[in-house]
């Protein structure tokens, strides 16, 4: 007998974020009336966070096969062939909402959960990124929020002892009430032991392991189960707090168990718990699984079925051993002073029946729970104000009268400064393999036992997007693999991490669709494979949605761990060079936002022939010793990339004497214009000829523009066709000072 | 006046502090303690002099500052 | 081949790291010791990792000073045999006792992890013999909880008895308050006990011994260590970095 | 029993947590509040019954756990 359930009404199903439509549908697959149980394990798995019901037609266009992938999409985590029989395993989450609530725990549980997605597949997890978006730091609001996430990643990563080696964050109004916390891990498994998640074997146990269970986020829905709890009103913890400690010996625990012949499949317990990890790994073997709630480790009395199959108590993992090894993966768990418990058998009946007690509480097909939800083709359209943004004046924009100033104040905006006062709170160098620490355009790890290394970024620029989605979505793929090749990788993969605001609004449905089509074109032009990611919706408060902001993360191979690549200057005398053409493209800038507060115009077009191009010729410099550094110029142009060559190297700084001609430019478009696939190299004297001569040879324009040395910067710009040149001659320390101490400054407010 | 002010998890919240320091004692021998929540202890002077507004003024640290009352909840006394 | 400890508590996570230095870098044997291990034969020295022991709940260190292999290595200690403890593994030999002081937490409130340069105060030390006095080392700092306290008296004995081995400085070598990045005492990033035998430090020279990472300055504290366990200083002090 | 136990840094010794909550009250407008000590507030359930024994008891987690003795103080109370 299934225990008394309250009557259907229309209000406890709309409490449960269903609609008429999908309740129907519930209905047909039990051909009956749900218990309330069963309706909340709907609710959760058919939510657009487990369902991916809006967006799932469309992701289905991204290219996710190619000759390394081992694992694409569908699984916690995609994996790469690195060869030497190795994989990189990554894939990148968000955390928004829960950041926005509480940003330490919010943030710090973003991290946990997306560690524990990597090593459920049987990875080490070697290096985290963290791409984090706020609103401007005037804002008493934003800076608590921005001091809270930072420490919750530290607090959360630093104790894993996973380092976090990168990140990104922008500062910009709209994320003001929707923060973006996103957090991108890497692991590195042995090709042939990657471990999914599957319940295969009829009669094979499952075992639930880590924390107990608490009644920790289950959210609105928890009010429906309230009239079936006799124990007297509480107050539910809807947020989640992370214990860093019982995750790290979860993942010890986890790489034991699958050092030895035990397991058969496994899968970290995040959203919906206990629910999705049971129904998920059923449904891909195509069989069932009875559990039985009664042995599930517990914090708190008196918890109903319905709390117990919905919570998201945080460092759970569910697995399914080989019958017979038990009493092994119990010993395991135990060493690491873990609860765990056997609590189910694979079935080969295709239901996911939940018993507690000795009674039943939920009969469901577990296929129906997991892939059967509603999938929706919502209507999309481009805005109404699209035009009005994109059409920008430039006539009415007076170029730049002081140059020096420009640059100084552009240095200090928190989204260009240095990143300094965030990175120095996180462990970047735990598991002594970060050859390029924080601070250059990608980070480095090298991989131990080998010869090689892999690159890392995180990147999106969302005010791109917000003018043309889906040049802003191809501008991202290719300013990621800008990053990797500048630091000497080969780009062999890539995750996402999708943000967007409320996907039943068609223009933010059509800035969706079309960034799916931008990052598609992009990745298959470049041949790079997307092999897991992750789609964040209804980032929007009180009808304003954040801008489109397709995260991703992108990893690169460098075959020999020696050709790594950094992009400061490193010695005096060195000849600068640029790389790729320089154009009048102020569209959607920061400095247009610094200066004439603007986020208008077109963004900057990218030829995919052109990047390209100027990739293999990266690679090639790069990997036959010519060059000394390499930046790609991204945020600010030009001369802020020249000047972060001069200011970020890690102890020393370096003068720069510089000489531009205008031609036809304005004199802010040279400077300060965002320009796509241009690279800044600094090369020994005797190597110039040979570099330049290289360029041209493989199409690329390349011009020598000046040299390292001194302890000033200097940039002296020749009068053009239509504007003035200018003289900037700074000391480099000012820049420096400017540049790094902004952030900490603000924060401080001093 | 002087406030001593205590802010502890609300119940419920996971104490991943309590639990570790409670399998501390457990193993070092004090097996009959349990349920250990762990917290903090302020002491606050305050020149206010005035009990009624001095409970008002930490009243209102204690839910702009001192307790993230999303997870924490608070009490305090206060002496002369 | 020596043979070196290296102690895993729950919540270590710089023991792959030491094992790393000793096995791959040094091509020593490492043992890697369970912390409810406690029996410890044939060891030549004992290294506590960095870490979040017990997740630095309550105290830092304060919980796994009582895990049963402490008392193993209080044992091997007062044997004379050598104890490094790095970061996490400081923390825990002073709640252990077995150095004097303690940690709060740095200044800044904040976790830092940065390059830092100390001064090689006590170059005499099985830990720091293959370095020079007065030589000024960048190694890396990473912790939240690295500000060293001790009272007046214990202070001036270890200062008299040359029990203070490294001070944050200037990269010139000028021991300043600005040079001191957590605010500990009198610039103290590690000590090491009267007798010699235990060295407790908060910077991580085994994130610094290999060329590959860019700075190899931590490196001559393991080879201090191998020098003075071979009982052969002299040779070991020619090996170039 | 219930003991309640308290864990403040001893007088003397600098408490930054302390002087940055001071500082925030500060710039939050609390003018009038100072000398902020921040410390660790402890609830442990004993089963013990006996007062006197359960006094020696949490005395004792005190000076082997709960405290270190050489930077900070405790003190407790004890309910039923
Ligand atoms: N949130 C963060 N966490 C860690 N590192 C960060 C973070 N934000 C930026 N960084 C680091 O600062 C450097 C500069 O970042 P960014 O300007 O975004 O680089 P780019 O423009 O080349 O992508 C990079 O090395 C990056 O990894
Ligand atoms: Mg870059």
């Amino acid at each position: 007998m299934r225990p008394i359930s309250p009557l259907m009404t229309k209000d406890l199903i709309a409490q449960h974020n269903l609609t008429d439509d999908e309740y129907k549908k519930i209905v047909e697959i039990l051909g009956r009336e749900p218990n309330i149980t069963e309706l909340g394990m709907f609710s959760v798995m058919w939510s657009e966070h487990c369902s991916y019901k809006s967006s799932r037609v469309h992701l289905k266009k991204l290219p996710t096969t190619g000759p390394r992938v081992v694992q694409g999409p569908g699984e916690n985590a995609g994996a790469v062939d690195i060869g030497d029989g190795l994989c990189a395993v990554f894939k990148m989450e968000s955390h928004n909402h829960p950041s926005f609530i509480e940003p330490y725990q919010g943030a710090a549980t973003g991290v946990g959960g997306i560690l524990r997605d990597i090593f459920t597949m049987g990875a080490r997890p070697i290096a985290l990124l963290d791409a984090l978006r706020f609103g401007g730091l005037d804002h008493a609001k934003n800076r608590h929020l921005v001091k809270g996430v930072v420490s919750g990643i530290a607090g959360y990563g630093n104790c894993m002892g996973v380092p976090t080696v990168g990140g990104e964050i922008v500062f910009n109004d709209i994320y003001s009430q929707n923060p973006l916390v996103n957090v991108f891990c890497l692991g590195i498994a042995h090709k042939d032991k990657i471990f999914l998640g599957t319940a295969a074997g009829v009669g094979n146990p499952v075992i639930y392991f880590g924390s107990k269970t608490g009644r920790d986020g289950i959210h609105g829905a928890t009010m429906a189960s309230d009239s079936f709890d006799d124990q007297s009103e509480q107050k539910r913890p809807t947020v989640q707090v992370g214990d860093p400690f019982t995750e790290k010996l979860l993942l010890e625990a986890c790489l034991e168990l699958m050092a030895g012949d035990l397991l058969v499949g496994i899968q970290d317990m995040g959203a919906a718990g206990l629910t999705s990890s049971s129904c998920e790994m059923a449904s891909r073997a195509g069989n069932g699984i009875d559990l039985d709630l009664t042995d599930v480790p517990r914090r708190e009395p008196g918890m109903t079925p319905y709390e117990l199959m919905l919570s998201e108590s945080q460092e759970r993992m569910l697995m399914v051993a080989q019958a017979g090894k038990e009493e092994e993966c119990i010993r395991i768990c135990k060493k690491w002073d873990l609860d765990v418990a056997v609590v189910g058998r694979v079935t080969g009946d295709g239901i996911l029946r939940v018993k507690d007690q000795g009674q039943v509480v939920a009969e469901i097909p577990a296929k129906s729970l997991a892939d059967d939800g509603p999938r929706y083709e919502r209507p999309y359209s481009p805005p109404g104000y699209q035009d009005m943004l994109t059409n920008l004046n430039y006539d009415a924009l007076p170029d730049v009268k002081d140059a020096s100033a420009a640059l100084l104040s552009l240095l200090e905006s928190p989204t260009i400064a240095s990143k300094r006062w965030v990175y120095e709170q996180y462990d970047h160098m735990v598991r002594t393999n970060t050859m390029v620490r924080p601070g250059s355009d990608a980070a480095v790890v090298r991989i131990k036992g080998t010869n090689k290394a892999l690159a890392m970024t995180v990147d999106c620029n969302s005010r791109y997007c917000l003018l043309h989605p889906y040049e802003g979505a191809r501008l991202a793929v290719a300013e990621a693999a800008r990053n990797l090749v500048c630091s000497g990788a080969e780009p062999i993969g890539l995750t996402d991490c999708l943000n967007f605001g409320n996907p039943e609004r068609p223009e933010v449905m059509w800035q969706f669709v079309l960034a799916i089509e931008g990052m598609k074109d992009a990745c298959e032009y470049f041949k790079i494979p997307i092999v897991s990611g992750n789609v964040s919706f209804y980032n929007e408060t009180n009808g304003l949605s954040i801008y489109p902001t397709p995260m991703l993360g992108m990893v690169g191979l460098i075959e020999s761990a020696d050709k790594t690549m950094t992009q400061w200057f490193k010695q005096n005398g060195d000849v600068i060079l640029l790389l790729g053409k320089t154009k009048e493209d102020l569209g959607g800038s920061e400095y247009l936002k610094v200066h004439h507060h603007r986020e208008q115009g077109s963004p900057p077009l990218l030829s995919v022939e052109a990047e390209k191009m100027l990739h293999d010729f990266m690679l090639k410099v790069i990997h036959d010793g010519s060059v000394q550094s390499a930046h790609d110029c991204s945020d600010g142009g030009l001369s802020i990339a020249l000047a972060e060559c001069c200011i970020s190297a890690p102890d020393t700084r370096r003068g720069a004497v510089i000489k531009l001609g205008l031609d036809t430019l304005r004199l802010d478009a040279l400077l300060f214009g965002e320009s796509q696939s241009r690279v800044i190299l600094s090369v020994k004297p005797g190597m110039v000829d040979r570099v330049l001569n290289s360029a041209w040879d493989s199409g690329i324009p390349a011009t020598k523009i000046g040299a390292v040395g001194g302890d000033r910067f200097v940039i002296d710009v020749e009068e053009g066709q239509w504007s003035e040149g200018c003289h900037i001659d700074l000391p480099v320390d000012q820049l420096y000072d400017r540049w790094a101490f902004s952030i900490e400054r603000t924060l401080n407010g001093t | 006046m002087k406030a001593k002010i205590y802010v502890t998890l609300k119940q419920g919240i996971l104490d991943p502090q309590g639990k570790a320091i409670e399998h501390a004692l457990d193993s070092l021998g004090f097996k009959n303690a349990g349920n250990v929540r762990v917290g903090k202890y302020m002491e606050v002077d305050l020149e206010e002099k005035d009990k009624v507004k001095a409970e008002a003024e930490v009243k209102q640290m204690c839910e702009k500052l001192l307790a993230n009352t999303i997870v924490e909840e608070y009490r305090y006394e206060l002496t002369a | 081949m020596l043979k070196i400890g290296v102690v895993i508590f729950p919540g270590s996570n710089c023991d792959h790291d030491c094992q790393h230095i000793f096995k791959n870098v040094l091509g020593q044997y490492v043992e890697m010791i369970w912390h409810k291990e406690t029996l410890l034969a044939g060891l030549d020295a004992i290294v506590l990792p960095g870490g979040f022991s017990y997740g630095d709940y309550l105290r830092t260190g304060a919980i796994a000073r009582f895990s049963p292999v402490m008392g193993a290595v209080k044992g091997f200690a007062k044997k004379g045999g050598l104890v490094l403890g790095i970061c996490n593994g400081f923390q825990i030999l002073l709640e252990a006792g077995l150095l004097p002081g303690a940690m709060l937490r740095n200044k800044s409130l904040h976790f830092i992890c940065k390059d830092v340069s100390m001064k090689v105060e006590n170059a005499a030390t099985s830990f720091t013999s293959a370095y020079e006095s007065g030589q000024v080392l960048k190694i890396p700092i990473a912790h939240a909880d690295g500000n060293y306290y001790t009272d007046p008296v214990t202070l001036a004995s270890m200062q008299a008895n040359a029990q203070i081995v490294l001070r944050y400085c200037t990269p010139e070598g000028k021991v300043t308050p600005d040079a001191n990045p957590n605010g500990s005492l009198d610039n103290i990033a590690g000590i090491i006990n009267a007798e010699g035998n235990v060295l407790g430090m908060m910077p991580h020279p085994e994130r610094c011994a290999e060329a590959v990472l860019g700075n190899d300055d931590g490196k001559q504290i393991f080879l201090s260590m191998l020098e003075s366990l071979k009982g052969n200083k002299k040779q070991l002090k020619m090996i170039p970095a």
